[in-house]
């Protein structure tokens, strides 16, 4: 059995421009021991999926569609029941380090908390868990980590507390929401070295949600590419890197700047990332697409398979995949 | 953080001494002198050069400064014009009026609006909120004084539970001196209430915007749990300032509260003072009434070195 | 626009420190070396970029060149002439010669001025007697010229993405017709999509009008895009410094190699070993004798704790700062 | 963005309901002292003791005071008492406050220390003991309570400006600004200046309210407005005299007190709202996905 089901998963937000369809109709099974990457720019809901998942929308949201951990459906729970949930079998580290952290408690305190919340260890148990916690996740010489303030470290080791924070009770699914885009390029491979490491330590499953294709290609086995609240493009990483298949991946793919290459003009993609709350009828990216015919402005397109587990939204992916000049650039 | 505290501590020394400067100032030099207000304008020349010297005004300004301020420092306040009697002792007579219905007031204060405050922030956006804001709005706008006065219809001229005015002293029994300083206190605490209430509010709702809260609810923390334990103290940052503000306005309101109610504290002794022109009097009550509310704030100062442990790093 | 081959920017030794307050009333009060001994030199109608990570006094480096910010010691000379040795009327002259593109293009620009009036602010300095027609003129050209259109003058910026502010703000960097832009992380706060709209605009600018960068940037893919020459920062210092083929081609210092080493690459390759730096950039407040980088370098040697390796040559116009090289 | 289609201020203005209501209250509270400018009831000044401590009817709206005046009259021309102090007070407080804090922003290190002390200092003075001290020297009276709530305002202001100035000056606009040639003076009229503003207006408005609450309790001290000026603060303090005998002199008075410092907070209020630049954000606050 799955240890998470998501099933057609839809939110929407209320705002001052209208309703925001932050994420549409996104459907999923994650394994024990799986990791799956979220891509895609600002705006394109894959913070609310988390967020969702984790039961903390904002007030006012409307969420609809499944999603079921371990065969318990989570939506049926209460707010007490979810609370027993968040932080025990399902665990997120966020992605600004700095604020993410409360100004005026000790680490030590912060790290303890879901320890004492849900494991039922008691005080002094939980003393040395915390302090091992500490250790796993880099911070040497945890009893200097346990009593200092977050304003004392640095971003990496922040970060670091974050992951210890969200171990400490073995969640069986960890969110990391941007983990390392506040972080500097040296210290972001530590981090997800040791996501990477943790989760497979502990068989955990993992949600890696980026806007960074390189750390998504280099940490996880299944990716979604996600645009305008929908996931367009879905599929085993390698396959899905060596096989370009929808416009947009394969626009992004073009647009991200690579350090091995000369000075050249980079391939753009037109226009800018549309409002969710004022999504174009048809596909969403028809407006931005080379490709785009009539029938994309108004035709909804479903998940086509373009080769085993890997399928995209895409009513023109023959054209898309005959035009692709990409997948096999290395 | 010792640096953040020293310098605290030296802004404190500062602000009393230029605080006493200014006083002194005012009420010695710019009238002409003392003696001339008290006397007024068509005094006998000799009878002004017998108060001058009854009251020391021959000696140069700067040592009449200095015996004030050292005086005022060793408990020597000088005596009074029309009382003749010296005025440590009025000042210390009234203090244990005043000073227990600041208190008193302020305590209601915290309790009502960090309560209040708390209560409409945790349940933001229902009926319950609303009516906090209902009530906050009309309790910024309500004069303290006449709040006073109604309070005096309503529960001593119409109920007769509590006396309408007077003070019965601290001998008299603590009861009764404490019920006659309820009305009054409640008076003061009503409108600081109202606007602590607002700010506690809206420090609340402001903080469980803040990232470290969505952490909080990620653990597994309930809803209250998170407020109680990383919201609360987060959000008193902003409401402790306020506060230490408001302290400064509850002394100035017991001076017109005390006027209403006709309670013998500091400020009617400045009031009788100012009529009588008995300006020794002023100038103390005056200065060591600024005094209370610049110790006041040195104690928030220190009480924010108490919440926020950042202090240090973020002075630096 | 200036004869080929004089440098635009001239600097030499450029030494910035700040003093912190103190933190103890018993301790001396520290001091950060956000630039130390900073040497560079950009050719017109070339670009030069600088990156590095969080704190390596990059941004001190373009505010210092901008004479936003005063230098603790060193020269710089923009087409010839030293700007911190200016008095300040001639000082706001010679700006219309080098302008500033900011990061983040929802601060950069007062959301309470149309676009016309956020472009044309340099001229109000550097061409106050322009008539109100030749100004327009000027701002609808200047516009055109980064892909907006002269309607787009009466707008506020909250009114435009993105990746249209960051146009408005090259545009106001071209308005003065300037030798010389300082861009300072001006795609980092964009999405990936528009970021290659910006890097190809600023090229194509190059090309037109031969303006010359100096690029600032924390990410290796975009200075190398853009730029003919690259300096890499650690800790206020250049440790290495050459053509941008050299340093991504045959990269010399072990922080150059481990920053190229450290960008994921768009492969999925699960468990690459990477050379990874261990520890974290530390506070530019020690001065110790030795290489800045010594704490974290995977070859460090004794001698790099007690001596402070010189920039050296290791291939034409191609130098670095390891004793190992 | 280009989609944010963020209805027009007045639109917005008309459904907030603070803002509509608290222009209603302080609109009307304007209306009475214009109107009593030209026409009362009765006159406000003249004695009647025959009349005296009547209670309110079809003659006397309101009732009449112990020298039988019309409490009618005499709340309308108070009203001009009260909004001409605060205008001034106001003004006084804003004018130097404003400059004060503006330069202190623009010119930090010793500048903006000085300006602060001085307002820590000030601030030692509530307006009740800057008035008590202003009247033993001299003398009470609506000059001197004006000087009093207007000195204690200029502190206020300065920090308020202050604080917001700072926050502008360290927006990277005003780096651009300074990039491009601009002197400290400019960019604190062009730019600093006309991003603070609403929030000085705002503040403004809610001083306002504060400053009749003052006057009247200075009046009601005695030290404010004097006999036979009319003013709600005095009005209150005569009517306690009475207050066993015709309580409803204590009434109205305050109500009017209430209803107007109501109607310029709730104005203050609405204000802040409308011209919060946040209204006209898309997202949701505190979630955004990158």
């Amino acid at each position: 059995m799955s240890v998470l089901e998501v099933d057609r998963l839809t939110v929407a937000l209320p705002m001052v421009a209208g309703l925001a369809r932050a994420v549409r109709d996104v459907s999923f099974r994650l394994e024990r021991g799986e990791t799956l990457g979220i891509v895609g720019e600002s705006g394109c809901g894959k913070s609310m999926m988390a967020l969702a998942l984790m039961g903390l929308l904002p007030e006012g949201a409307d969420l609809r569609g499944g999603i079921t951990l371990n065969g318990c459906d989570l939506r049926a729970l209460d707010e007490k029941a979810m609370c027993r949930v968040r932080g025990n079998a399902i665990a997120m580290v966020f992605q600004e380090p700095m604020t993410s952290l409360n100004p005026v408690h000790t680490i030590g305190k912060q790290v303890i908390e879901p320890l004492m919340l849900h494991s039922g260890l008691g005080r002094d148990e939980a003393n040395a868990e915390t302090l091992s916690l500490l250790e796993r996740v880099g911070l040497v010489d945890p009893r200097r980590f346990y009593g200092a303030y977050p304003h004392q470290l640095s971003g990496g080791q922040r970060q670091r507390a974050m992951i210890a924070m969200a171990l400490s009770c073995h969640p069986e699914v960890l969110i990391a929401d941007e983990p390392t885009t506040a972080l500097d390029v040296t210290i972001q491979g530590q981090i997800l070295d040791l996501i990477r490491d943790v989760v497979s330590e502990r068989q955990m499953s993992l949600i890696l949600i980026s806007h960074d294709l390189g750390v998504i290609a280099e940490t996880v086995d299944r990716v979604f590419v996600m645009y305008g609240g929908a996931v367009v493009e879905q599929g085993p990483t390698p396959d899905v890197f060596a096989r370009l298949a929808h416009p947009y991946t394969q626009g992004l793919f073009a647009a991200v700047p690579q350090v091995g290459e000369g000075r050249r003009r980079l391939r753009t993609i037109p226009g800018t990332v549309p409002e969710l709350a004022d999504l174009p009828g048809g596909c969403t990216f028809a407006d931005r697409c080379s490709l785009a015919h009539e029938t994309c402005r108004s035709q909804v397109p479903d998940m086509r398979s373009v080769g085993e587990n890997h399928s995209a939204a895409c009513l023109r992916l023959d054209a898309a995949m005959a035009s692709s000049s990409f997948g096999s650039r290395r | 953080m010792s640096v953040f505290l020293a310098k605290r501590f030296a802004i404190f020394v500062a602000t009393l001494f230029g605080a006493s400067v200014v006083i002194f100032l005012a009420l010695e030099i710019l009238p002409g002198d003392p003696a001339y207000a008290i006397l007024g304008a068509d005094a006998e020349p000799s009878a002004y050069e017998a108060l001058r010297r009854e009251l020391g005004l021959d000696r140069p300004a700067v040592d009449r400064y200095f015996s004030w301020v050292g005086g005022m420092l060793t408990g020597d306040f000088g005596v009074s014009y029309t009382y003749s009697v010296p005025v440590s002792e009025l000042v210390v007579e009234r203090l244990a009026l005043t000073v227990p219905l600041a208190v008193i007031a302020m305590a209601l204060t915290v309790v009502a609006a960090v309560g209040l405050g708390l209560y409409a922030a945790a349940h933001h956006n229902t009926i319950g909120d609303w009516g906090v804001m209902v009530f906050s709005q009309f309790g910024i706008a309500l004069p303290n004084f006449w709040f006073g006065i109604l309070l005096i219809l309503f529960f001593s001229v119409y109920l007769g539970w509590f006396p309408s005015g007077g003070f019965p002293g601290w001998s008299a029994g603590t009861w009764p001196a404490l019920k006659s300083l309820l009305l009054p206190a409640v008076a003061l605490a009503t409108v600081q209430a109202a606007i602590l209430a607002r700010v506690t509010r809206s420090s609340v709702l402001e903080t469980i915007r803040e990232d470290y809260v969505r952490t909080a609810r990620a653990k597994g923390l309930t809803r209250t749990a998170t407020l109680w334990r990383h919201v609360l103290r987060n959000a008193l940052i902003p409401v402790v300032t306020i506060m230490g503000l408001q302290f400064a306005n509850l002394l100035a309101g017991t001076i017109v509260i005390e006027n209403v109610f006709f309670l013998p504290g500091l400020g009617r002794l400045v009031f009788q003072a100012i009529a009588n022109r008995d300006l020794v009097v002023v100038k103390d009550v005056v200065l060591l009434l600024a005094a209370m509310v610049v110790i006041v704030n040195f104690v928030v100062d220190l009480a924010y070195a108490v919440i926020d442990p950042r202090l240090g790093a973020r002075d630096a | 626009m200036t004869f080929a081959d004089a440098p635009v920017v001239e600097a030499e030794g450029l030494t910035r420190h700040y003093t912190l307050p103190r933190e103890r009333l018993t301790a001396a009060p520290q001091r950060v070396f956000a630039l130390n001994q900073v040497s560079l030199t950009v050719r017109a109608g070339r670009s030069l970029g600088v990156v590095g990570e969080s704190g390596c006094g990059k941004s001190t480096l373009a505010r210092c060149v901008m004479a936003l910010e005063p230098l603790t010691a060193g020269t710089l000379h923009i087409l010839g002439k030293d700007p911190h040795v200016m008095r300040a009327w001639t000082l706001r002259r010679h700006r219309r010669n080098f302008q500033m593109v900011f990061q983040d293009p929802f601060g950069s620009l007062d959301p309470r001025h149309t676009v016309g009036r956020i472009v044309a602010e340099p001229l109000d300095v550097a061409e106050k007697w322009l008539k109100p027609d030749d100004r327009r003129g000027r701002v609808r050209e200047v516009l055109e010229s980064v892909g907006l259109k002269e309607a787009d003058m009466s707008k506020y910026p909250h009114e435009f993405s993105g990746g249209q502010r960051q146009r408005v703000a090259i545009a106001r960097a071209l308005v003065t017709r300037p030798a010389l832009i300082v861009a300072d992380e001006p795609v980092s706060a964009l999405d990936v999509s528009v970021q290659a709209q910006v890097l190809n605009l600023l090229q194509d600018l190059q090309d037109l009008y031969g303006v010359t960068y100096l690029l600032i940037s924390h990410d290796l893919a975009v200075v190398k895009y853009v730029c003919h020459e690259v300096a890499v920062m650690y800790l206020g210092r250049i440790v290495e410094y050459g053509p941008t083929e050299g340093i991504f081609t045959n990269a010399t210092h072990p922080y150059t190699r481990a920053l190229l080493d450290a960008v994921p690459k768009l492969s999925p390759s699960r468990r690459r070993a990477r050379s990874a730096l261990k520890g974290m950039v530390p506070d530019p407040t020690e001065t110790n004798p030795g290489c800045p980088f010594a704490d974290r370098c995977p070859l460090v040697e004794s001698q790099c704790r007690s001596q402070a390796p010189e920039l050296r040559e290791v291939a034409p116009g191609h130098v670095a700062a390891c004793h190992l090289v | 963005m280009n989609v944010s289609r963020r209805p027009g201020l007045h639109t917005l203005a008309l459904r907030h309901r603070s803002f509509l209501l608290g222009s209603v209250l302080s609109g009307l509270v304007v209306l009475l002292a214009l109107i009593s400018l030209v026409w009362t009831p009765h006159s406000a000044y003249e004695l009647d003791i025959a009349n005296k401590l009547k209670p309110p009817s079809p003659a006397h709206w309101l009732g009449t005071d112990h020298f039988g005046r019309d409490v009618t009259s005499m709340i309308m021309v108070g009203a001009q008492n009260s909004l001409v102090v605060g205008v001034v007070a106001v003004s006084i407080g804003m004018a130097v406050g404003v400059l004060l804090g503006l330069w202190a922003s623009a010119q930090r290190g010793w500048a903006e220390e000085l300006v602060m002390r001085f307002s820590d200092f000030t601030f030692a003075f509530p307006a009740i003991l800057s008035a008590i001290m202003i009247t033993a020297i001299l003398g009470p009276g609506a000059v001197n309570s004006i000087l009093a709530i207007g000195i204690f305002n200029i502190p206020v202001f300065a920090r308020i400006t202050r604080g917001s100035a700072n926050a502008i000056w360290a927006r990277e606009f005003v780096l651009a600004a300074r990039a491009a040639g601009k002197g400290r003076a400019q960019i604190t009229l062009g730019h600093v200046l006309p991003n603070i503003l609403s929030a000085i207006i705002v503040q403004a408005t809610i001083f306002f309210a504060i400053a009749i609450l003052a006057e009247a309790a200075l009046s009601y001290l005695g030290l404010g407005t004097q006999p036979p000026q009319p003013s709600w603060g005095r009005m209150l303090n005569e009517a306690q005299t009475f207050l066993y005998l015709s309580p409803h002199l204590a009434l109205f008075p305050g109500l009017v007190i209430v209803i107007s410092v109501l109607g310029f907070n709730m104005l203050g209020d609405g204000l802040r709202d409308l011209l919060d630049p946040r209204l006209s954000r898309t997202r949701l606050a505190g979630y955004s996905s990158r």
